[in-house]
């Protein structure tokens, strides 16, 4: 764990990102199985502290892209616990009207552009925020774009990352190394499997960073972003990670031993990142359980507000194909 | 059950794998090749345990890019080898579809007959599993436009087990469309399992009144359809495409010139659906053999919704094609 | 000339050029993004001098990377700008499909109407030049088959100089096709430029016999045809789509009921051509307006040949659309 | 120049290949403004050394994949000038019976898979090509492939490459760096313009190689061949070369410099190979016309043939749209 001092209060804001990102997706999984939620569900379980540090480098004017293991980055992100419940749940009250689902978050107002089910398709998207915010001179903004290691074989990484670092664009390229791209391991995919030295082929700064230790993701995100903000083009983090629970609840799980997820599990950050703060004195089992019990509340009534929520009329269907108008920033 | 053949009961998802299995250990160049067919064993099952017995040179997992390996299975075609690629979705497939248009499809004619392509490429399509926008596609039309292509949609356990020897037998590109809904289907297979012809449409159920034309996933609820017609005694014969390209025209003429009327299902969306394609056949050819306008049950035109009131409401239904088919009776 | 607008004599590639020209002129916002838009000149000369007005940003030179910066196009409307995005040709756009799918015209809807998509994306289409099978798609139509796309095809100059305002103007993803064969093409315009409507079909030719369907680089073709069977005293209208999606029903319905005849000329194959969602519609819609079976002329089903004599075979003609007619006729 | 010491002999075959080659296109030329060539005609004056030194370390049995600027790499393979300058009439007995014209030239029987016009279309196909070969126990085989620099912003060579290194696949990969992707120059194409960097990133071994001079790049690629036909992956090879002519007959030619041509002209091969070997020895006045006239003939032979070819039957025309059955190899 990272030496990193930290002020208590931030220190206990970071854990109680954390732990409501881990309690939502566990919500997920019961309400999956009570077949409440449908379609495919991927699950950040054990990747936390990658979005959770991530998200304190970013400034609400600054944009966010993910992938369709994006609820954690959406609950941090500040998309509201009930919307994104409802949209799990398919109501009109979602933050998509329940049209997107698990693989498809967006948030206009907090400028969170999905929600990606296509793998490397967000990478483009990414690319032209931040072109967009470079051509009208909005030089403050970065664009962060979260991917997984899988990703990074697509020809649409190659193709984007090219293309930030030809026009020095301010990318923040994220990429979640959690090892597989469902049961295909990193070696079986990359033929050079150290993805710094992949993207630095870009002639585009790039470091790894220990993604299980939530203070060092967050140290690594503010100095890349502050190298982004100064104008010097895109940098690549390589945030290794692992997920503690199968690729999606299709998947048996087959291509992986025990073993290693038992290894991993012990750098749980949902244990060590508490271990380390009692170490330092800065968390107690009240203030534990004080933060456990805020979760679980905000958990219950998202799924409260959720279950109460309403289908959309069947007559809105069609609603939104094509727009009427641009809808405001 | 009776009779000298001994039948069993399996899904679709087994037929495959069977049929997959069978052709493995008939020709040795023969290889399946793809994003997770081998460790994790098929994103939809279909070629689990294969791994273990023909290990991971021919059963070749790939890293994520769609363009690339599909390529390179056109590539190892024409380097002798009779390569089944799958894609594990037709909505990835945009990303080979270049590919596949512009190699696999226009090499031996442009080659002026130099060259084949035997390779067959196998992938999911369709929608109803609450899947959402970019995961619901049913794109197999667009390919059926393309010169130099076979398409197949298997619809029956029978043709998931059967139509793989035939399309790699094919020293053309086959691609076979899966349809998601389809995997958990059960039915029974004879065994010894029956051959079945690569194109061709089949009746799967005979009319007189009407004919749906359905194919893959929109087959059993054209049945479903007709089972509740034949409640009202209206009596729909279901024609089942089985292969977009070739499209068995003349199987579509024969049963428009019986039934006089005609409803075509497809999930895609209308415009410029491949049902559009059936009913301008039609139009073209049978004019005058029509006591009704066609009718075509597609899904409504909007990126398909998560909600599943609205993906229901999205995609063509049994009570959607009933409903047509009394259009064109007027009942 | 006379009256009291001025006219002056320009071709489709410098209408274009002006449409440009004015839309960077007119919104800061605008910014054209392609392969060799700057540099070269636009690889069909469109863009040519533009980068001397306008500056390496606004007329921004790509790497070879369509699914990258077509995507990055996306992002950028997203992100406020109002890109266009030349795609050099339909055949290069496979690469960029699924950005389009997937991307440009899902967001709208599977984010509930949070955002739109205000991007233009430009590109030429069709044969007739010799490029042989890989650059001489006319793959239109399935962008037509898109729910959140809208698809232009301009076939005149004033179109062509007038379609980009209202792209521009519209807060949808809009593709303009624009057909190789039509950039030489010589006419006038009045100065100021007329405003054009931005779908929409157009009777460019009225008459009462049969009616012909066209669009883009098929126009010439129809129109070349309606010559020549007015010389056999038969009066074909031509119907300019304009659009192919949304599609003018209304227009194609209306002119069929006063007809009672029609064919439908599309430079894609035939099979799933959007040619068969045109029939199609009227088969569904009119049926017993028809006198006659409606016809198609489009490509003949082969990968595009070089050599000239063939390629000429396989593409839509003025001789073949006026022999479809006659048939129509029984003449 | 390389100080590679060659036999006369050899050195004789290498300039006349070459000049083949420039005779050819010349000719090419002619006829486009005579209109018997139609369509996109792109041609390989200046770059003549690149194609014709590479060739030379392929034998019979290894295969060849090229692109639309391919005319030079199918006349050293072997296709017969006749047979390709009735191609490029489109005559019914040129190498694809008329139907491919300049840029889709395929010989099956001298393993010439294209004649690619999608840039960056033929690196799957060489990819899998070299698959088969490893599949089949094939393993002296290579399977080579010819792209421009262009190609390698697509997303197809970053996911070709990949493939081809984690599968150790003997294919080997030769980049025609022409400095010029139609009018875009690489430093406004690639935001890491040292190529061989690039391709090492997928750990694999690569090096430029002086594309003027011919004898540079036969020896660099028969280097290169026997490490790939040795089992130990692909190699990569920036050949690095100039095109004399425009892109293609339509370009104007408006983004490099009289200055820029006229410095790469002086390193023409047709120019210094000659020189080189009369400093040697091993040319004189004699031996150079009697190429020249060979060449001439040859070229003058071809157009005969071509122009008293023949058009395919119309008939035929959907001949081959699906095959019967798999043309023996
Ligand atoms: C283009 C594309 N191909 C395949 C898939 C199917 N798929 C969904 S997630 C996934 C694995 C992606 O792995 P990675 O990028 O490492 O992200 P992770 O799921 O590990 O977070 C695959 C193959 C897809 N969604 N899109
Ligand atoms: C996918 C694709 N995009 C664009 C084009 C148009 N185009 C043809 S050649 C070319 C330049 C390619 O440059 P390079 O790869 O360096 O090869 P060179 O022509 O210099 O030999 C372009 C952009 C194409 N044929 N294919
Ligand atoms: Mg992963
Ligand atoms: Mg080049």
């Amino acid at each position: 764990m990272s030496a990193v001092a930290v002020e208590r209060e931030h220190a206990l804001h970071l854990l109680r990102e954390m732990t409501r990102i881990r309690r939502f997706e566990e919500a997920c999984v019961q309400l999956y199985s009570a077949t409440k939620i449908r379609g495919f569900l991927h699950l950040y379980i054990g990747e936390e502290a990658v979005g959770v540090g991530a998200m304190q480098a970013l400034g609400p004017e600054d944009a966010v892209v993910a992938t369709y293991r994006e609820h954690g980055h959406a609950l941090v992100r500040g998309v509201p616990a009930r919307a994104l419940m409802a949209e799990m749940l398919g109501r009109v009250e979602g933050c998509c009207r329940g049209r997107g689902g698990s693989m498809h978050i967006f948030d206009a107002a907090r400028r969170f552009y999905g929600g990606n089910a296509i793998v490397g398709g967000g990478l483009p998207l990414a690319v032209g925020l931040a072109l967009a915010d470079k051509l009208a001179g909005r030089h403050e903004r970065v664009t962060a774009c979260f991917f997984g290691e899988g990703a990074m074989a697509e020809g649409e990484f190659h193709e984007s990352i090219n293309l930030a670092a030809l026009w020095q664009l301010p990318v923040l390229f994220l990429c979640e190394n959690n090892r597989y791209a469902m049961g295909t391991a990193l070696e079986r995919s990359e033929s050079e499997t150290d993805l710094s030295l992949k993207a630095a082929s870009y002639e585009v700064p790039a470091w790894p960073v220990d993604g299980m230790d939530v203070l060092a993701v967050e140290q690594a995100v503010r100095r890349a972003a502050a190298m982004v903000r100064g104008g010097e083009g895109p940098v690549f983090l390589e945030l290794r990670t692992y997920r503690f629970r199968a690729h999606s609840m299709y998947d048996p799980d087959l291509y992986r031993s025990k073993e290693e997820i038992a290894r991993w599990r012990e750098r749980d950050p949902l244990t060590t990142f508490p271990e380390l703060l009692r170490s330092q004195e800065l968390l107690d089992d009240a203030a534990l359980s004080g933060i456990e019990d805020e979760v679980a509340a905000e958990v219950a009534d998202a799924i409260a507000f959720a279950d109460a929520g309403t289908p959309e009329p069947v007559e809105e269907l069609e609603w939104f194909v094509t727009m009427d108008e641009v809808p405001a920033a | 059950m009776s009779g000298t053949t001994a039948t069993r009961t399996l899904t679709y998802r087994e037929a495959l794998r069977e049929g997959l299995r069978d052709a493995l250990r008939a020709d040795e160049r023969v290889f399946l090749m793809g994003e997770d067919v081998g460790a994790y064993g098929g994103s939809f099952g279909v070629s689990r345990d294969l791994l273990g017995e023909f290990g991971p040179e021919r059963i070749r997992d790939t890293p994520l890019s769609e363009s690339a390996f599909t390529g390179a299975g056109i590539g190892a075609a024409l380097g002798g080898m009779r390569p089944i690629v799958e894609v594990m979705t037709v909505n990835f497939s945009l990303l080979a579809l270049d590919q596949i248009v512009n190699n696999a499809a226009a090499i031996a004619h442009m080659s002026g007959g130099q060259f084949a392509v035997p390779l067959v490429v196998r992938m999911t399509t369709g929608a109803g599993r609450q899947l959402a926008a970019q995961h619901s596609h049913s794109l197999e039309g667009w390919y059926a436009h393309v010169p130099g292509l076979k398409v197949l949609a298997p619809g029956t356990l029978e043709d998931a087990r059967g139509m793989l020897a035939p399309a790699l037998a094919d020293p053309n590109p086959v691609l076979i469309f899966e349809h998601g809904s389809l995997y958990g289907l059960e039915g029974s297979l004879t065994d010894p399992p029956a051959e079945v012809a690569l194109t061709g449409a089949a009746i799967r159920r005979p009319g007189s009144d009407v004919t749906l034309v359905a194919y893959g996933g929109s087959l059993p609820k054209a049945l479903d359809a007709a089972e509740t017609l034949a409640a009202d005694r209206i009596d729909a014969e279901v024609l089942d495409l089985r292969a977009l390209r070739p499209l068995d025209d003349a199987a579509v003429l024969a049963s428009v010139a019986r039934t006089h009327r005609v409803v075509v299902v497809d999930e895609a969306w209308r415009t410029g659906s491949f049902a559009a394609e059936v009913v301008a056949l039609v139009a073209e050819r049978a004019l005058y053999e029509l006591d009704a306008p066609p009718e075509r049950v597609c899904s409504v035109e909007v990126p398909i919704p998560y909600a599943k009131h609205l993906e229901d409401a999205a995609l063509p239904s049994a009570e959607r094609i009933a409903a047509a088919a009394r259009r064109t009776v007027g009942r």
